[in-house]
């Protein structure tokens, strides 16, 4: 087993893989940006190297640096998280090279499955189903626009080298259609180094539904079920579940026995995800895999008792699965919901600044993973994603209601979040059903905004009188001690009262 | 002192008065004992008529008050303002709503208009890079653009006046 | 189902109560002290009343002013979490005959068990072995001593009155006797307002073993298997683990129906713990019964996914459990690291003050059920203990490797803990192989401070490089924002050298 | 700067050296490299030669140092220091070792001494009550009690004199 383990990555996922590492007696190695000097993961980690400015195309993507890192550091293996270099072609091979061990699947894996059109032409030979779209990316946006109106709107627009909503777009008209194309390559472009981009077919009522697999070197290859995604906005996933509450046992069976071909045919080895879209008339479509872990994989976790960045590890070090298909038992019910500094109330407007108080929700059946705390600063560097919280339970049931009562429970001050939204998500009665498809939030964009807007008597009786106390900075107690006093002032709160 | 709550949606009539052991309110008839403690800096305990409540004064918005996790929106006016108010003045109307200012800090990667364009609210202004999403600025009102402050390529800091739409 | 519950506790039981009630759509209602009104239990309630001052005996004990609360918040229950008034027959009584439901067993099955001298009288009737000592209070200490002498030293000196370690003396010599039962007496009169106390044959190589117990108001008794809680100091327990790596399956069974046969024999309802010690031979003995809660309830609930608060509170409801004893099936190993305000370098001396930083730690199978927050104050009026750290994972090895990792990450400044105390008990051989009985930190206090007081030239470097760089007061960095701005002055260096 | 360090079980010397991208740190012929950057008050993330600790300076306690969560107890003798202790004059012989302090605030239960008393090093001379349980304090010395200044059923502070023993 490795003594040593560079983390090329910085966040919640830098100290989600340091946490296993550690566990298994393996030292870790972060890397760190200018604006990440005091960032929990250095904080977390055995060693710490800076490795350039705030842009990460200047440090988190710059894999010279980090690889000459894990060349100084000695470590024996790199773990690239998820975003970033994760699913970098030219760093796994140059890691390799370099005699270190990338912990991920092989080049040519990422490579097929990494470019969407790629995997589309490898999965063509498959017996596994996928999408209408171009299977080339877009070179001439007339011949595209032919393709979108043979396709029929509304399309998809995707980016080609990269996942998670980035450089995506749907285009319901034709005459939208260009302008769409521009912004989808542009940020494409800024978050992957890669601009090209392709069309799909948008389908009814989908559900975005992946299963978690995992290969190892030894020729065995296994599904840990699924997890439904299909609570997005901005194509980005806001909750998570596992077991989808729109899945049944047989086709549970079928999707899964598609995930591992697909895994199987890129000869794949790691931990991956096969993402689907099943239709309200539950057919299913490959949709992509992601050869890395996956940000919502603590669902499968929780319900699997199996800790996937220590398999991941293990396949690495190239031992066998420790598990087989036969003996994945699942048991209960996991939701994750991912918390964003973004304003909910402003168009998901990033927030940045310092958290000032931080209370996040323990207790049974209840999982943070995270990378604050209380007084750091959030900086306009890097993803929103604050970290994500994940309850089980033993049933759906329950599950919502610990994550209701968490999320109630979880306090941010001094920045914006999405806690709240994620709790009118979960108190949503369709969400509640588990009738929801990817066009939940469309459709009740405005019921889930009208429920953040609404607030009792008493709760708007409790803001005004706590801004009219605050303005006039009454102290009423000697009882805390890093509070500030202040003399009341009519003055002040004559003042205050005209701008309020 | 008497004050009037308003939101979105609705109005309240209050009446507060500091007493000894805290801040008393009135409202329809009601009497309400609301004791604040302050726990963080901007963060109070609240109890009212025994009700516990976290309450988070945001930093940068004086308008806005966060209740259990929950923002709440609302307008906080005295009975010097509601009297103006009854003259026909109403300081609300003071604000430069076609001034607009970068709500976060990013970088600036494309302005869709130059000085003398005209711009119909709800418009894309210009596009902002800030935690790898570009964020689309739009006009708040229709009218026409009169100065731009930034360039595209920029770096803007939280606050910075970006476009002027008069 | 009830609507709303009053909890008649603070810290972290409060809120481990608090989280379940929310989970099952039930309000909250705190009670808190002077002491207590920004703590933590007060800002989760929905509702909170104060009880009055600081000092226990005039405000969570005060059990008049309580049920006083109780009646004008409307709540349905009551439920008393551990300590304070959870095994006080008259409060559980009166609530009662207010209309109110007591979360807990009858008045007469506290009665019995709460009563360590009643309890042994009601088990010599049944099957169940019980270990030697008087079956009554001490009223003659001449006589007493002689008692002991029979028995033969060692014995225990034990409270009538309560639990916990607290009015608990062991006693080698003769010579001790006397002394030793006045502080004991002493010590249970402070903590349980009743001085009695009896006195306990001591037995070989004993372990510290407990099985949780439901019973529902249908007739139906289960038990949930054993906690091994053989790790204690001052007769307190440290660390808490179930499975008990000392007990087999055949032992388990016997064990458990010991158990059920306890709860039966004095008409038990809810939720309880009989606690046996059995020694080198694996022959067992009843010890007593806990007529509540359980501190270490966490490791059971990690063990078997069944959250004993909601179980409490549907025996409560009238609801016949959920569970029977076939369905009960256990997964992994979990390991409970008690979290206390102590200074283990200092005999255990009790730490007050100011969380000036705090990082809990968190992750896969990683639960903290505790009350702090950063910024608050630590005071001396109540129980020591901050909290509970819980890990689960598949096996022992893996659940104590995930014990350390958390351990490693937790990070509370300001106050002196048992953190590290914990990590060295976790890291000491005889622990890790599982061989260890109750006599484990008297066997192995030298090394386990010894372990404590060790660091490496590296770490002494560390501490000594940043003792020298804070009395320089060096700011390299404008990276944080809160930290004080000071110039390097060498006459606050040289004087600040002369007192180090 | 040349420092001794000191610790119950050994010594090291070392040489400290500021320089502009943080503290050299020379010791044994070899350079460490020792940045600490602090994140809130008296807690330092310290990096040394990459290597990551995050590290409590004790409020209370000048000797006291917390890495990575492990307190570790330590003296920092400067050269002026040295120098006068190699001419015979040690700054530790001058705290009073028979004048107890309450190491934690409580209520004093009992108290085992009158003035006058002889006592021996390790033998009790009062119970504190703090968090539920009884403290004993034992005395550090042996020698006649000089002072009391506490009564039972007194509530004490954390650091006032309880008592004096020379």
């Amino acid at each position: 087993m490795f003594k040593k383990i560079l983390i090329a990555n910085r966040g919640e996922i830098a100290l989600r893989v340091m946490r296993t590492c550690r566990e298994m007696g393996i030292e870790v190695v972060a890397v760190f940006s200018e604006a990440d000097r005091t960032a929990p993961h250095v904080l977390f980690a055995d060693e710490a190297y800076l490795i350039g400015p705030a842009p990460s195309t200047e440090s988190y993507l710059n894999y010279e640096k980090i690889l000459e890192v894990a060349k100084e550091s000695g470590a024996e293996a790199v773990h690239p998280g998820y975003g970033f270099l994760s699913e970098n072609t030219d760093f796994a091979k140059e890691v390799s090279e370099a005699g270190i061990v990338f912990i991920g699947p092989p080049a040519s894996a990422i490579k097929i499955m990494g470019d969407k059109t790629m995997a589309r032409q490898t999965m063509l030979k498959t017996q596994v189903p996928v999408v209408p779209g171009t299977e080339e990316p877009i070179a001439d946006i007339a011949v595209a626009l032919n393709v979108a109106k043979e396709i029929g709107f509304p399309v998809l627009i995707k980016a080609a080298g990269g996942g998670g909503g980035k450089g995506m777009r749907i285009v319901h008209a034709a005459t939208d259609f260009e302008d769409a194309v521009g912004k989808a390559q542009r940020e494409s472009q800024s978050a992957f180094g890669d601009g090209r981009v392709y069309i799909e077919k948008y389908l009814e009522e989908p559900h975005h539904i992946e299963f978690q697999i995992l290969a190892d070197t030894h020729g065995n290859t296994i599904h840990l079920n699924e997890r439904e995604c299909s609570i997005q906005r901005r194509y980005q996933k806001v909750i998570e579940e596992s077991p989808s509450p729109f899945i049944d046992d047989g086709l549970r069976l079928k999707m899964g026995q598609a995930a591992v071909e697909t895994a199987e045919s890129c000869s794949y080895v790691g931990a991956g995800t096969v993402e689907f879209l099943v239709d309200k008339h539950r057919n299913y479509y490959f949709l992509e895999m992601n050869t890395r872990l996956q940000v919502e994989h603590p669902v499968t976790e929780m319900v699997t008792g199996i800790d996937l960045v220590a398999e991941q590890i293990r396949i690495a070090s190239g031992q066998p699965l420790s598990i087989d298909q036969e003996n994945i038992k699942t048991s209960g019910h996991a939701v994750e919901c991912r918390i964003y500094a973004e304003d909910a109330t402003h168009d998901f407007a990033p927030s940045t600044g310092e958290i000032v108080m931080l209370q996040i929700p323990d207790g049974t059946g209840t999982r943070f993973d995270g990378a604050i705390r209380q007084g750091i600063e959030i900086t306009p560097y890097y993803d929103p994603m604050l970290g994500k919280l994940i309850c089980w339970a033993k049933d759906r049931e329950s599950a919502l209601n610990r994550s209701e009562r968490a999320l109630r429970e979880f306090y941010i001050g001094g920045i914006e979040t999405t806690i709240q939204f994620c709790r009118a998500v979960i108190r949503h009665p369709v969400f509640r059903e588990g009738t929801y498809d990817t066009h939940f939030y469309a459709n009740f964009k405005d019921e889930l905004h009208a429920d953040l807007a609404t607030s009792t008597d008493e709760v708007l009786l409790v803001a005004a009188g706590s801004l009219y106390h605050h303005q006039n900075q009454i102290k009423h107690s000697s009882n805390t001690s890093n509070s500030t006093k202040k003399t009341r002032s009519n003055w002040v709160n004559a003042q205050l009262g005209r701008n309020a | 002192m008497k004050y009037e709550i308003n939101t979105s949606q609705r109005s309240l009539e209050v009446d507060f008065n500091f007493e000894s052991d805290g801040l008393i309110i009135n409202v329809d008839g009601k009497t309400l004992h609301f004791q604040a403690i302050q726990i963080h800096s901007g963060v109070y305990s609240v109890l009212v008529n025994n009700r516990s409540f976290v309450v988070g004064i945001c930093p940068n918005e004086a308008n806005r008050v966060n209740v259990n996790g929950t923002p709440i929106n609302l307008e906080l006016l005295d009975a010097v303002h509601l009297h103006l108010r009854e003259l026909g003045w109403d300081s609300m109307q003071e604000t430069k709503v076609g001034l607009i200012s970068a709500q976060i800090p990013g970088l600036v990667t494309k302005i869709f208009h130059v000085p003398g364009d005209e711009v119909k609210e709800g418009e894309p202004l210009l596009l902002i890079e800030a935690m790898k999403m570009e964020n689309e600025i739009k006009s708040p009102v229709s009218g026409v653009v009169q100065k731009i402050s930034v360039n595209e390529g920029q770096t803007v800091e939280k606050g910075t006046n970006i476009i002027e739409i008069v």
